[in-house]
């Protein structure tokens, strides 16, 4: 996989950690595809590969910011394209309540991001890993919820 | 001459504060407790009070705390945090290191209830008497100087006599009796002194022994006045603790089932309890670093008991809550001669299920009563139960 | 009983009256062996706030009690008791013990054949500390739908549905009420003051003084599964360490497995030692069900969960949103 | 309270283990959820057999587990350890050169004067037998000491016995010692007895007036063990059981293993069933 340090910031740029859970149907296979066509997007990111977007639980977005992670995308297939026909939909919901919960306790609402990236957008997944780190390049590292030992 | 409660042998040291220099004797008792000593105070917010690290003393007003029957959370986590790091490590075998941490700063508690204060002293005989005393805990209440106020008001969960101490029992290092505009301050223990004559020398007090003596009487006189809770007229010393046939009676007791019946197996009854000093140690690895924590843990909880491989001697919440009962009301008094309850009332009042601690506490001195009659009539039979709690 | 003082919102011959058919059915549902246990509340010291009674002989239908110092919430002991009772188990409850009785039925954790639900109209829960200044409702009780029965509905009996009306009248607010008074959490949108950095302060604060005793779980009757997540040593999703971040992680899951789920009884928020406002975060996010699913009432047990099933027009994280106020998502 | 005067401020935390190194790894069953660690090359603490002491691969947590070796012989200190929970399972991936944390030695041990002179039978049943190992090599570096030893030990399946070389060979060949064997469930090749080992005991245990017998096993063992013995006519006082609850301090302060007023891990882990009859029944 093609990963270059992205950004245009300087040496001492804040440089967002982005744990990104792509299911395997779709996104991981995007994923996949933006780097073998060496489409260039941030090192940072860190890639988990679950087998649908409906496996991912909305507790695994805290701990991965609890752990380190600046910023949280979940990846899944179009809706009405999912492997399991309707993953993705039940996806949809809970994460959208997850974010909800999340603001109302006072977290930043762009630290965590729902995308869905198909095996052909390569470069949606590029852009969407660019621009989720710029966006969070902004908002600077998150703190909230964070383990100080992670 | 007398002795002190730490066994010191002194003379009768008391002094009348005027009640607005409270943060004098805040003040005295920080320079006791040592130049990084943080001072504790109860605190009213959000509508309960709470315990709080308090930064200017002089602002404590302690009429305010009249309003105060106690915490509704008590202070042993300022001497036994519910969570503490034992040690922490860095790297992996076979070059791991382990290091522990530093000493907590001194603590100054200042405005105890004795039940709570007295609760210190059983932490005391459950941490440090015998073999293997839990250093951790003796460091942080070696340094600790406890300023205690007596009650002038109780509320109807206060149990406290039942437990056989009282809104006056002289407990902690220095016992304040408050009386109108005046703070009555006795010494007890040799910290508890030294607070006084620090004091003495920032402001000359009076000594004020027979004011004492007569505000105890008048404040124990108005416990009378506590509304009738459900432990009013026990008396829990009663119970026989070394006796095994009696502890098998009470033991096997089937009102247990009954009784636990509301129960909800949650922790609140040990986790807000001024005593309770069950601990669980568990390993927090974060890469090649880690800690190992002790953090409070309560017998209620499911999996207390249960062992790798799920063995559970006591997987019923009947069995569970037996254990709490017994062990506060009869094993450690078995061991060290004391009720583990100091009848603050807050298991009680907090109790989600509406659980009291007195129930079963009638029940078990009916099963103690019981072996006392069938051995004075010679017939040895175990201790029949007590159908309605009530 | 020792006297708690007139109690807010119950006219005394209502209670009266109530309390009365509550016995009497508890007493004839006994003898006929319709049920093997009535699950309902009676006195107890101090206060005279009502426990949980759990009564299985018609000559103890007479402990039974109703009214504001009925403290404890009920239904969730059905969970319990239908499996170690012979014969089925009524509950004598408020809505919100219903509600609680319905929730486990629907989570399939017991069986609607084993359970006899008997609605009884309520105004509201007093909080126990405010009882001896004569009486002061729980907070949530403000902002009840569920007080008055609702006829109709399979399974449920009503009791005392004549009553209703005098209570549906009465005021939940009286004096030295101030529990009732005190402000509900704002949801934190976009630009709300509690909004970042204060709305996380703000939980910082309280989540701090979270004993992790599992009260709120233990009284939630949505939290009914035998095995806990946040129990769970592998994986451990929880430490037992109370630090912060911890913290967040216990309230956060326990609010996004209720979520949907959550029957607003207010247990949760009542059992809290350290005076948690857990209900705001409930309800907080029983709104934005509503509001991003179109959901009404999702504090009522219906046949799905609102999480349990999806539409294809819900709103999309690509798309703004098809409702206003809840703010663009990201 | 005058223990506050006293108070061991500047002695180390007992909760903290020493790191100690593996010597050797001895798989022990066929399975290999069983193997003997032996630890650092001398004991870093006197002990006595039946003790226990803390062992943690450290990050994953800490058992308590009763010492295999005997004091008796010098050298590291042996541990027979089952992977069972989530400490047991990573000390079973450490291997020699590996660091543990190590802590003890705690609980009562084998009340040995009242041994001298008596005719012992160990009756251990499983990983029970590892603490009954330490008693039995102890008892043999002093054979002159003890009367007529009888080992009975058992477990699920001839693959799961542990100690093979010392029960097949070693304990036999020493004088006035015997050992018997019994499995749950046979397997071809096996020509020992087949069945339940509080039976076998029942079976062929003739006690002599000068008998006492050590029990360890699981909870459900020592229970129908007990039984028997009584049966066979042995005195409450003479019938030695080794517990285990769940620990997790050792040292009788964390609250969680205590029957009665005593604490398994501090107080015991050996008690008679006498002084069990005393106390209330928790196991």
């Amino acid at each position: 996989m093609a990963i270059t340090s992205g950004g245009a910031g300087t040496k001492s740029a804040f440089q967002p950690r982005i744990v990104a859970f792509c299911c395997n149907w779709c996104s991981y296979a995007g994923a996949d595809l933006a780097g073998t066509t060496r489409m260039s997007y941030p090192a940072t990111v860190r890639i988990i590969r679950v087998p649908c977007s409906g496996r991912i639980h909305p507790r695994y977005v805290l701990r991965a910011l609890e752990r380190g992670a600046d910023g949280v995308l979940i990846a899944g297939c179009h809706p009405g394209d999912c492997h399991y026909s309707t993953g993705n939909y039940y996806t949809r919901r809970r994460l959208l309540l997850a974010q909800r919960l999340l603001t109302h306790l006072g977290f930043d609402q762009g630290r965590l991001w729902i995308r869905w990236i198909s095996g052909s957008e390569g470069a949606k997944f590029a852009d969407t890993i660019r621009d989720m780190s710029a966006s969070l390049q902004v908002l600077g590292p998150n703190r909230k919820g964070r383990d100080q030992r992670a | 001459m007398t002795t002190a409660r730490d066994g010191s042998p002194r003379r009768r040291h008391t002094g009348n504060l005027s009640s607005d220099r409270l943060g004098a004797l805040a003040r005295a008792a920080l320079a006791v407790a040592g130049p990084d000593a943080v001072l504790w105070a109860p605190r009213q917010a959000a509508q309960r009070w709470a315990w709080e690290p308090i930064t200017s003393p002089d602002d404590l007003d302690p009429r305010t705390w009249r309003r105060m029957v106690n915490t509704r959370i008590s202070p042993k986590g300022i001497l036994l945090p519910q969570t503490q790091e034992v040690f922490s490590w860095q790297g992996r075998t076979p070059k791991i290191a382990l290091d522990v941490p530093p000493p907590p700063q001194p603590a100054v508690i200042l405005g105890l209830r004795p039940c709570d204060a007295v609760a210190f002293d059983r932490l005391d005989e459950a941490l440090l008497v015998g073999e293997w005393p839990d250093v951790a805990y003796a460091r942080a209440r070696s340094r600790a100087v406890l300023v205690t106020f007596a009650c002038e008001s109780m509320s109807p969960e206060c149990m406290c006599e039942a437990a056989g101490l009282s809104p006056t029992t002289p407990s902690g290092d220095l016992l304040v009796l408050p009386a109108g505009e005046s703070l009555l301050l006795e010494a007890l223990t040799a910290k508890g002194e030294a607070v006084l004559a620090e004091l003495e020398g920032r402001e000359p007090m009076p000594e004020a022994g027979s004011l004492v003596d007569a505000r105890r009487e008048e404040l124990a006189g108005a416990a009378g006045h506590h509304a009738p809770g459900l432990a009013a007229g026990q008396d829990w010393t009663r119970l026989p603790p070394a006796d095994p046939e009696t502890v098998l009676a009470m033991f096997g007791m089937p009102g247990w089932e009954e009784l636990a019946r509301p129960c909800l197996s949650c922790g609140l009854c040990a986790f807000v309890c001024p005593t309770c000093h069950c601990f669980a140690l568990t390993d927090e690895p974060r890469g090649d670093t880690g800690r190992r924590v002790r953090t409070w843990d309560s017998c209620g909880l499911t999996d207390f008991m249960r062992a790798a491989g799920g063995h559970d001697p006591r997987p019923a919440k009947a069995q569970r809550m037996r254990q709490r009962f017994l062990h506060k009301l009869v094993y450690h008094r078995a061991a060290h001669g004391s009720l583990m309850c100091t009848g603050c009332g807050r298991c009680a009042a907090g109790c989600p299920a509406g659980l009291h601690i007195a129930t079963a506490a009638k029940m078990l001195l009916a099963a103690a009563e019981q072996v006392a009659q069938d051995a004075l009539s010679g017939c040895a039979a175990p201790g029949r139960p007590q159908e309605d709690p009530q | 009983m020792p006297d708690a003082g007139q109690p807010v919102g119950y006219p005394a011959e209502v209670l009266r009256d109530l309390q009365q058919l509550v016995r009497d059915c508890a007493r004839s549902l006994l003898e006929q062996g319709e049920v093997g246990m009535v699950i309902g509340h009676r006195a107890a010291a101090p206060y005279g706030r009502g426990v949980p009674a759990f009564v299985t002989e018609p000559g103890e239908a007479g402990q039974l009690m109703v009214g504001p110092q009925c403290q404890v919430g009920i239904g969730k002991y059905l969970l319990d008791q239908t499996r170690a009772t012979r014969g089925r188990v009524a509950v004598i409850g408020r809505g919100c013990d219903i509600l609680a009785a319905r929730r486990l039925i629907a989570d399939n954790r017991v069986a609607p054949d084993q359970v006899l639900l008997l609605w009884v109209p309520c105004a509201g829960r007093a909080v126990p500390e405010a009882m001896a200044k004569g009486g002061a409702v729980a907070r949530h009780c403000l902002q009840c739908d569920v007080r008055l029965p609702e006829p109709g509905q399979d399974g449920i009996e009503i009791i005392g549905a004549h009553l209703a009306g005098a209570l549906a009248s009465a005021s939940l607010v009286g004096e030295g009420c101030l529990e009732a008074t005190a402000p509900r959490i704002a949801p934190a949108g976009p630009g709300a003051d509690n909004a970042g950095d204060a709305g996380y302060e703000r939980w910082s604060g309280w989540f701090e003084h979270c004993l992790r005793c599992y009260a709120c779980r233990a009284t939630c009757p949505a939290c009914n599964c035998d095995i806990c997540v946040l129990e769970s040593r592998s994986p451990q999703w929880v430490e037992r360490s109370t630090a912060l971040p911890q913290q967040f992680m216990f309230h956060f899951i326990r609010a996004m497995d209720v979520a949907g789920r959550c029957v607003n009884c207010g247990e949760c928020e009542r059992a809290c030692p350290a005076g948690i406002p857990l209900m705001d975060l409930q309800q907080l996010v029983a709104a934005d069900i509503t509001e991003l699913f179109g959901v009404e009432r999702p504090h009522v047990p219906g046949e799905h969960e609102p999480l349990g099933i999806f539409d294809a027009r819900d709103p999309d994280p690509e798309r703004p949103a098809r409702t206003s106020g809840g703010g663009a998502l990201s | 309270m005058s223990c506050r005067d006293s108070l061991p401020v500047s002695s180390a935390d007992p909760l903290v283990p020493t790191l100690a190194v593996i010597e050797q790894v001895i798989a022990e069953t066929d399975s290999g959820l069983i193997r003997t660690f032996v630890i650092g090359e001398e004991s870093p603490f006197p002990y006595r057999p039946g003790q226990c002491a803390m062992l943690s691969a450290i990050g994953a947590g800490e058992s308590m587990i009763a010492m295999a070796s005997t004091p008796s012989r010098g050298g590291g200190l042996e541990f027979t350890v089952k992977a069972v929970g989530g400490n047991t399972h990573a000390l079973h991936q450490l291997g020699p050169g590996d660091q543990v944390g190590l802590r003890g030695p705690y609980g009562n041990g084998f009340p040995l004067e009242r041994l001298a002179g008596r005719d012992i039978a160990f009756v251990g049943g499983g990983i029970g037998m590892s603490g009954l190992r330490s008693l039995v090599n102890y008892c043999l570096d002093d054979r002159e000491r003890y009367g007529r030893l009888t080992v009975y030990s058992g477990a699920r399946s001839p693959g799961e016995l542990c100690y093979r070389t010392e029960l097949t060979e070693v304990w036999p060949a020493a004088p006035r010692t015997e050992v018997m064997v019994t499995v749950d469930q046979g397997q071809p090749g096996w020509s020992g007895n087949v069945g339940l080992l509080p039976d076998y005991v029942a079976a062929n245990l003739e006690p002599s007036p000068d008998q006492v017998a050590v029990v360890c096993g699981p909870p459900v063992m020592i229970r129908y063990a007990t039984e028997a013995l009584l049966r066979l006519g042995l005195r409450p006082e003479d019938i030695i059981l080794t517990l285990e609850l769940k620990m997790q301090c050792g040292i009788g302060r964390c609250g969680r293993c205590n029957i009665g007023d005593k604490y398994v891990c501090r107080d015991g882990p050996v008690f008679t069933v006498a002084e069990l009859g005393r106390l209330p029944e928790e196991l």
